[in-house]
């Protein structure tokens, strides 16, 4: 079923925002510490900070649906008694507002990884309760790659899909979610007449026109097929492709798809803390284990991670690719080593 | 919470090296000098000993003040361990301090194992300082104190 | 705070059991009987599958079930001494309670491959533990399963895990053949001595059999190479992998080997589906 | 830079020819034109694709040492900021000198890509230099920026490009209050996603195995559950680089957040300047740094507590 | 996991008044690890150490926690205990609940939860302890001392009495040292070769001693107990062993013009020469450089008139290398040298001299043949002044900041001897202080001013002009607040006593520290005043401090005890909470070598398995026979590759950990 389209005045957004705090959490892009971030808004919040005009977020969205860290359970432990003291909390109903189209495709990247057997009802509890509100991006940047995968950064698909036209916002429920949640605004919301209004068209060539024009648009994802594991696997350019890279997590954790995490313990000495945080293949003890480990070279910790995105994920999941050419590891490697080069190296000839 | 309602009764960790300030607490023991019974020690061999990450764990596991105690300059055990000690954490304070952690909340000093008047006058006015101070809020860890503001 | 002893859907959230007793197989290895609070299973299993065992506060690690699932009343864990958790698992005394969640991964197909089939195990040190679970099912189900060879191997006598039941159980059972081999000759040893692969080629199995193996890399990959010269092909030939087991629901991102997930396609694969895989294990 | 860019490519070129190094450190161009990544180049004619221009901020020091093991020479090329780390992971045994050809580059200060994108700069397509300012080419027209306004960090205070004072800014951050540091603190380092960038970076952080990750050192933490686990890895990060940081600027330039981990390097510098000065000719030729030597003259730490400044 | 038993002792009333022994005892069953918890009036009894006895047997307890009084107290006590009833005594923690608990809480409660917190922070150690063995090495039963003066030979002595092989090694052709130079000792008036020479005669000819003259250390390595020595004799260019050390060489050699360092350069010897008449031994040696075989290759005289036929120009050094189990440093001092100091004149005066020249003229067998007379006419002089504190007590960077000791009373002996046999002469004497404290020397000072008429003058002096002459020393009388110039036919300096140049490079060797003075640093400065930081090394004479004879002799032999008492060991057993380096945590950048005191830690390249492939290392080694387990090189490590045993990373963390629970 195709959602009609509202309209509201961009000045009052500020009213919207209100409106849907009021009821529910709400996360924005902000800026802290000269950052983007998506952070909660209530109503004393400085909305001076929200920042809609910059295009991405230092992380993606994938942190409000999957924490860099989350309780598991908590234990108490008395002698060789172990109590189970209490399991993970409920999450509120939220509301991720300005999420860009490469972030909202992560999210179904993380969806079929979390979603399958056996589930991850952590985090099928903050999938459930998060409504996404997508926002088209407007001024893609260079680093952007997201066409590469099928992603109409123009048309972003969520719960809600969002544009700013000019003095307009315009807003299109993309879903039951979405759609409860614009009934919930419809005092703000104002139904517009045309199935797609004028401005909207305008700015979708717009932006559709400044896509066909960046500088990765055009990467090949030909070479990428799951009948091709073994040649890639096997490819000596990991080697060169590896040699800057310093084996931080930065690609990762600021990655919307990344989605390894370690478990772990925290003696509070009261009782025992079990939470979950992000993990990173790209470090040198992930897979560590008593009986040794299967990658102790950075090679083959950085084949592991773009292996993963661009064959071994597709290969599970119907040829989805694990990337969503939002261009953050592009613009974050401390060694500027990224997806882009890799894809390049190994995308065969139609690169070079 | 009620908890707020209870008088504030602040958490000390004292590093005491073997030979000189563990023997001076010994000595205003045995001189029955009191000093507050919130002080508590941990005997190591020497100041150097005491790494940082000792001191910042203490606070993470809700100290409110970490006092390291060594023999006077010049009078070291091993010679020059509390020289050492003595560059480590005056640059550990100054850190500290940086951060915005209260910098009354760390000291050390030099006790000989003669100065049992003095043991008990330093932990007395140290612990009178975090008194003052109230409780750690601003350096500790939320699943270790529930004491520390939010 | 709740205070559930609880019923999560949650699968990383483990329930209780207890350790009911504890056996000195060898210097190094112990076995484990657990069980939940209230007595019983904290949960079926069909062999081959593992369990998380922890301790909270000192780790979390997985462990293949080495008792069958036609035990109702316990589950069994051989340990090996290895890490910080296992040390400590080492040091505790029955009546201490651990954290368990489970089963996971897939097992080994009892009910559908193996049936009615000659079976041939080769294990080789701790390698037991998994397939003492299959021995013992197929032994509870003897009807089901043709004969039951058994192959062995440690670095010593002393190594060799659950030796009674080798020995005195196994072994005293009819189409059951225990054949064992410790690396070194030794004093009081008077059974064979080399290393399990040549001990398999030596023993020269008919090729009819369905082959499980588990042990240390090395001993697989000569045991495979073994196998071939007897005229097995990969395709007859099971192996376990739990080893890369990390979260036990295939999201942590550890247990891949290539596109297969050790704790959702595996961690018992058939050997020519491994070999198939990228050599990263 | 551009002529100093040819130069070192020349430099390069004769080092690889001549054989005096089987393998030179330096940087490989990207197509982005900013994003280069440093690499290993095995012979003269690998160097097509060298490059050296303003956008080779990285420190190559660190991937020198990884090198370690590597046959034969290695050629590393170093600009001011770095010879100082390059220094200091000799001193530590970390690089061997004997299997280094060390070249000594010019540079006129490396550009801040997130400065410029800070300053609204978006889709950069291709930016050139001309004079002190940057052309830069986007896909949303021409923009203009100085370049000494969009340098990183690390330049601000190199003698060789800025006049400017290192310790200013630390300077201005002990006039604060206490209260007022905390927060500006709390707000800083509560966006840190202990990515390891800072660490994984720095050339003073060489641990076999650094004791966030040692599961046995009774620190191990890999993400901070709240804000007073990143205070407490910053502490200890800053604190076991006391002594042997060299201002490198490597952590501030890598890290994805922005956060300004100079104030933290600087402000032990400044400190072990004040209150220790130099370190003697004899400390230095052992080898010895501030932390491992000491004078019986030096300050109590009660200085700090006298320090002005309240809460 | 341990099995921890826990005791709570009452010490009578002492604990128990204040502390609620029950709740502690209660409080421990709780407590990780802990299988037993029971308490008793007197732990330290033989009943109380009885129940801990029979308590590990029944509970088959491999740690122990001793909640009683300090540690320092009776911690060897419960050790011992424990080690007898079989548990490792490093399995043994205490908590200290009387001196830093029951004493000095007086509110029960508190004090209670307190006793609590403390009890479970060891308990929360001994968890975490490994049981610990010293380690042992072999002692070799020879000692070495280094420097021949009256120190050496006091230690030497000693060491040789209680029936110990000793080397003296002694850089000039003999021993004797400074001593050998001097005329009188205050405040007796002795004469210093009277007492001397016999000391240099039972040296040389002690069974148990051999002294290598005319030769240096080295180079050594090893540790306490096991050093090993280079030492190179240098050539002397004479048979030692077939030399009767008749003279005749020295008496035709034809080179003169060298100056006699002995007579501190007043006259000169030959080339060829014996330091002076009671040298042992009594063999000459070559100087090289005067000599006129070694400048020209002609000459050879003395050869020919060798009646041994001794003489040999073509000797080498030689070289010893021998073991030692302990080590003395004798090394002494020397005077410091003057030439900077122009105010003086000394270097251009030849009537401005130093204390150790007038011992020289004084001397009998000196080169004035002990006549007092003016080194520039050979003329007696009718007054001599003495400056004190010449580079002594000096802050202005020039010389010395310290005290030498020695000079107050050396000056009064110079400044009575002349009187007393010069009447005539006019002594006056300029001081900053005079500094007399020891036996009998306060007197000694007092004869000097009150009976032998020496004039004392409090002031310095600004500068000595030279005047028709003689010399007028201008200064300042600070008493009577006026300036003064006195004529001088002589002026004496007390010159600075400095620690001799060798020292520095030994300490290195040794890795013995120094002073900014290059004085060694003893291992304590007021328990261990004759142990230096590095255990087997010791320090005898002034090599530590400047010293009097008597305090010389007393610290040589002081050092000789603790030598003798190293020697009489078999093994050594080391103190096995020391540090240890994870060799693949280490990384190799040897902060902690440079922290270490004691110069415990040295680094070798180690072939290591890491992720099944081979890599040399550099990684630290702590030698466990010399490390004193401070510590220090724990916190400089940052990945924590080095940590101490008994005093781990993780036991002071879970100590942290439990006591802030």
């Amino acid at each position: 079923m195709e959602h009609r389209v509202y309209s509201l005045p961009k000045k009052r957004m500020g009213e919207l925002f209100g409106l849907i705090s009021s009821s529910r959490q709400l996360f924005l892009p902000m800026e802290k510490g000269g950052q983007f971030q998506f952070s909660r808004v209530d109503e004393h919040t400085d909305l001076e900070g929200v920042s809609l005009d910059r295009l991405l977020t230092a992380g993606s969205a994938k942190e409000l649906f999957f924490p860099q860290t989350q309780q598991i359970a908590a234990f108490r432990r008395r002698g060789k008694e172990i109590e189970l003291t209490s399991a993970e909390t409920l999450t509120s109903a939220f509301v991720a507002f300005g999420v860009r189209a490469c972030d909202a495709r992560s999210l179904e990247v993380l969806d079929r990884a979390f979603l399958g057997t056996p589930r991850d009802t952590m985090y099928e509890e903050k999938r459930s309760k998060g409504t996404v509100v997508t926002l088209a991006c407007n001024e893609p940047e260079e680093t952007c790659f997201c066409s590469v995968f099928s992603i109409d950064a123009a048309s972003p698909k969520g719960d809600v899909e969002t544009w700013i036209a000019g003095d307009t916002l315009y807003w299109r429920p993309g879903s039951e979610k979405g759609a409860e949640l614009t009934q919930e605004l419809d005092a703000l919301l104002d139904p517009c007449s045309e199935e797609e209004p004028e401005g909207l068209i305008q700015l979708k060539q717009q932006i559709r026109s400044i896509i066909g024009k960046l500088p990765l648009g055009r990467l090949s994802l030909e070479q990428f097929r799951p009948e091709a594991l073994q040649e890639l696997f096997d490819d000596p350019a990991w080697q060169k492709l590896s040699e800057p890279c310093i084996g931080c997590g930065t690609c990762t954790f600021v990655c919307p798809t990344c989605q390894c995490f370690d478990i772990r313990d925290f003696d509070t000495g009261e009782g025992v803390q079990r939470f979950r945080c992000w993990d990173s293949c790209m470090y040198s003890d992930f897979t560590t284990m008593a009986h040794g480990n299967p990658r102790t070279s950075q090679v083959e910790r950085f084949r592991q991670r773009f292996m993963h995105k661009l064959v071994y994920y597709p290969a599970n999941h119907d040829g989805l690719y694990s990337c969503a050419g939002c261009g953050r590891c592009v613009s974050k490697c401390p060694n500027s080593m990224n997806m882009v080069k890799v894809m390049k190296t190994l995308g065969g000839a139609q690169h070079v | 919470m009620s908890v707020d309602k209870q008088p504030f009764k602040p958490l000390i960790a004292a590093f005491c090296c073997n030979w000189c300030s563990y023997a001076g607490a010994d000595l205003a023991g045995t001189s029955r000098l009191a000093y507050p019974a919130e002080v508590k020690i941990i005997r190591v061999p020497c100041s150097c000993r005491v790494n940082p990450l000792f001191v910042l764990r203490a606070f993470q596991r809700g100290a409110d003040g970490v006092i390291i105690a060594g023999c006077h300059p010049g009078d070291c055990h091993y010679t020059t361990g509390n020289y050492y000690a003595r560059r480590r954490m005056t640059l550990l304070f100054s850190m500290l301090d940086y951060l915005g952690i209260e910098k009354e909340r760390t000291k050390l000093d030099w006790i000989s194992a003669a100065e049992g008047v003095k043991f008990a006058t330093v932990m007395n006015d140290f612990s009178k300082e975090i008194h003052a101070l109230g409780r750690n809020t601003r350096f500790g860890d939320l699943r270790c104190t529930t004491a520390v503001a939010q | 705070m709740s205070n559930c002893s609880c019923n999560s859907t949650n699968a990383l959230v483990p329930t209780i059991g207890v350790v009911t007793d504890i056996r000195v197989d060898t210097p190094d290895v112990k076995t484990f009987r657990v069980t939940g609070v209230q007595g019983g299973l904290c949960f079926d299993y069909v062999p081959g599958q593992c369990a998380m065992l922890s301790i909270p506060g000192v780790g979390e690690a997985m462990f293949s079930i080495t008792s069958s699932p036609t035990n109702r009343e316990y589950m069994e864990f051989s340990i090996k001494k290895c890490g910080i958790l296992t040390d400590w698992l080492h040091e505790i005394e029955p009546g201490q309670q651990v954290a368990i969640r489970g089963p996971y991964g897939n097992g080994f197909p009892v009910d559908t491959v193996l049936k009615g089939r000659d079976l041939l195990f080769i294990a080789g040190g701790i390698g037991l533990a998994p397939l003492r679970s299959v021995i013992n099912y197929c032994i509870d189900n003897r009807k089901d399963y043709g004969t039951i060879d058994i192959v062995y191997g440690a670095r010593s006598a002393e190594d060799l895990v659950h030796i009674d039941e080798l020995k005195t159980y196994w072994n005293s059972l009819e189409n059951v053949s225990v054949h064992l081999t410790i690396d070194n000759p030794q004093e009081g040893w008077d059974g064979h001595v080399g290393f399990v692969p040549a001990y398999v080629q030596e023993l020269g199995f008919d090729v009819d059999r369905t082959v499980l193996v588990c042990g240390p890399p090395i001993m697989i990959k000569f045991t495979l190479a073994s196998l071939g010269e007897l005229g097995f092909e990969k395709s007859q030939v099971y192996t376990t992998m739990e080893l890369k087991m990390k979260c036990g629901i295939g999201t942590c991102g550890r247990c891949n080997i290539g596109s297969k997930y050790v704790c959702k396609d595996g961690p018992v694969f058939r050997c020519d589906e491994l070999e198939s895989l990228p050599a990263e294990y | 830079m551009h002529n100093s860019s040819c130069t070192v490519k020349e430099t390069a070129r004769k080092i690889l020819e001549s054989g005096q190094a089987e393998r030179l450190l330096g940087w490989e161009q990207d197509s982005s034109g900013y994003n280069h990544a440093p690499a290993v180049f095995k012979s003269a004619g690998e160097l097509d694709r060298f490059i050296y221009d303003r956008f080779c901020g990285s420190n190559l020091s660190k991937l020198l040492a990884r090198l370690r093991e590597a046959e034969g020479r290695t050629a590393v090329l170093l600009k001011a900021c770095d010879r100082e780390s390059f220094n200091l992971l000799v001193r530590e045994h970390r690089i061997d000198p004997e299997q280094v050809h060390r070249v000594d580059i010019e540079c006129s200060g490396m550009v801040d890509i997130e400065k410029l994108r800070n300053k609204g700069i978006k889709g950069i397509r291709e930016i050139t230099e001309s004079g002190d300012e940057l052309h830069i080419s986007t896909l949303y027209g021409e923009k203009r920026c100085r370049s000494e306004e969009v340098l990183l960090e690390k330049c601000l205070s190199c003698p060789a490009v800025s006049s400017a004072d290192a310790f200013d800014a630390v300077g201005q951050m002990e006039e604060r209050s206490s209260l007022e540091r905390y927060e500006f603190w709390k707000e800083a380092l509560s966006t840190c996603i202990r990515c390891n960038a800072c660490r994984n970076s720095c050339p003073v952080c060489t641990c076999e195995q650094c004791i966030f990750d040692n599961p046995r050192s009774g620190t191990a933490g890999k993400a901070s559950a709240d804000f007073f686990e990143d205070q407490h890895f910053h502490l200890v990060r800053v604190f076991h680089a006391a002594g042997r940081c060299t201002d490198c600027g490597e952590c501030t330039r890598v890290c994805p957040q922005g956060i300004p981990l100079y104030l933290l390097n600087r402000k032990v510098i400044k400190d072990i300047n004040e209150l220790y000065g130099e370190l003697s000719l004899e400390d230095k030729e052992l080898g010895k740094g501030a932390l491992t030597s000491f004078s019986f003259q030096d300050a109590h730490p009660d200085i700090i507590r006298k320090r002005t400044g309240d809460q | 996991m341990q099995r921890i038993g826990v005791f709570v002792c009452w010490c009578g009333s002492n604990i128990a008044a204040a502390v609620d022994i029950e709740t502690v005892v209660q409080a421990m069953k709780s407590e990780p690890g802990v299988v037993y918890s029971t308490d008793y009036q007197y732990m330290c009894s033989e009943a109380g150490q009885g129940k801990l006895k029979d308590a590990v047997k029944e509970h088959g307890l491999t740690g122990i926690v001793i909640c009683a009084c300090s540690p320092r107290m009776h911690e060897a006590t419960f050790r011992n205990a424990a080690k007898a009833a079989g548990v490792n005594p490093y399995m043994v923690e205490i908590a200290n609940i009387r001196e830093q608990c029951s004493w000095i809480h007086r509110d029960r409660a508190e004090a209670t939860a307190k006793a609590v917190v403390l009890s479970r922070t060891a308990v929360a150690k001994v968890n975490l302890n490994t049981p610990l063995t010293p380690g042992t090495s072999d002692v070799v039963k020879r000692a070495l001392v280094i420097g021949g003066g009256i120190a050496g030979l006091q230690s030497a002595l000693d060491i040789a009495e209680a029936g110990y092989q000793v080397d003296i090694v002694e850089k000039q052709p003999t021993i004797g040292g400074k001593m050998a130079q001097l005329d009188k000792t205050f405040p007796t008036l002795d004469c210093a070769a009277c007492i001397l020479t016999p000391k240099m005669v039972d040296a040389a000819q002690h069974e148990n001693i051999r002294i290598y003259t005319y030769s240096e250390v080295e180079q050594v390595s090893g540790f306490v107990g096991n050093f090993s020595v280079r030492i190179r004799g240098k050539a002397r260019s004479v048979k030692a062993d077939i030399c009767s050390g008749c003279g005749l060489c020295m008496e035709k050699c034809p080179s003169k013009k060298a100056k006699d360092e002995f007579n501190m350069g007043l006259n000169n010897r030959r080339a060829i020469y014996i330091p002076f008449a009671q040298a042992i031994p009594n063999v000459p040696v070559i100087d090289r450089e005067q000599c006129i075989k070694f400048k020209t290759g002609k000459c050879g005289l003395c050869a020919r008139v060798c009646p041994a036929d001794a003489v040999d120009f073509e000797q080498q050094d030689s070289i010893i290398e021998e073991r030692y189990g302990a080590v003395v440093l004798a090394t002494g001092f020397h005077t410091l040298s003057l030439e900077h100091y122009d105010e003086y004149q000394y270097a251009r005066q030849p009537d401005v001299i130093t204390s150790l020249e007038l011992e020289r003229i004084m001397n009998a067998a000196g080169p004035t043949g002990g006549k007092l007379l003016r080194p520039s006419n050979g003329k007696a002089p009718k007054s001599v002044v003495f400056v004190q504190c010449v580079g002594s007590r000096d802050t202005t960077g020039c010389g010395k900041t310290y005290c030498s000791k020695i000079c107050c009373m050396y000056t009064a002996k110079h400044a009575m001897l002349i009187r007393e046999k010069y009447p005539e002469v006019d002594v006056s004497v300029f001081y900053i202080d005079v500094r007399t404290p020891g036996k009998n020397f306060d007197e000694f000072y007092r004869r000097a001013v009150e009976d032998y008429g020496v004039r004392y003058i409090k002031g310095m002096v600004g500068k000595v002009v030279p005047e028709k002459g003689r010399l007028l020393v201008r200064g300042s009388d600070l008493l009577d607040d006026s300036q003064v110039a006195l004529e001088a036919d002589l002026v004496v300096l007390a010159s600075a006593v400095e620690a001799d140049a060798s020292a520095k490079g030994l300490a290195t060797l040794l890795t013995a520290s120094i002073d900014t003075n290059n004085f060694y640093t003893e291992a304590h400065p007021k328990l261990k005043p004759v142990e230096s930081p590095t255990a087997g090394v010791y320090l005898s004479g002034v090599c530590q401090g400047p010293k009097d004879i008597p305090e010389t002799v007393a610290q040589a032999s002081a050092a000789a005890v603790k030598v003798v008492g190293l020697l009489s060991k078999d093994k050594l057993l080391s103190n096995p909470c020391i540090a240890r380096a994870d060799e693949l945590l280490c990384s190799g950048c040897s902060n902690c070598e440079h922290v270490c005191p004691y110069g415990a830690v040295s680094y070798i390249e180690q072939e290591l398995r890491i992720h099944g492939r081979n890599q040399i290392r550099r990684i630290a080694k702590v030698n466990e026979a010399i490390c004193q387990g401070c510590g220090a090189c724990t916190v400089v490590c940052t990945s924590g590759a080095m940590d101490l045993r008994g005093f781990s990373n993780s036991q002071i963390m879970a100590e942290v950990d439990a006591l802030c629970r």
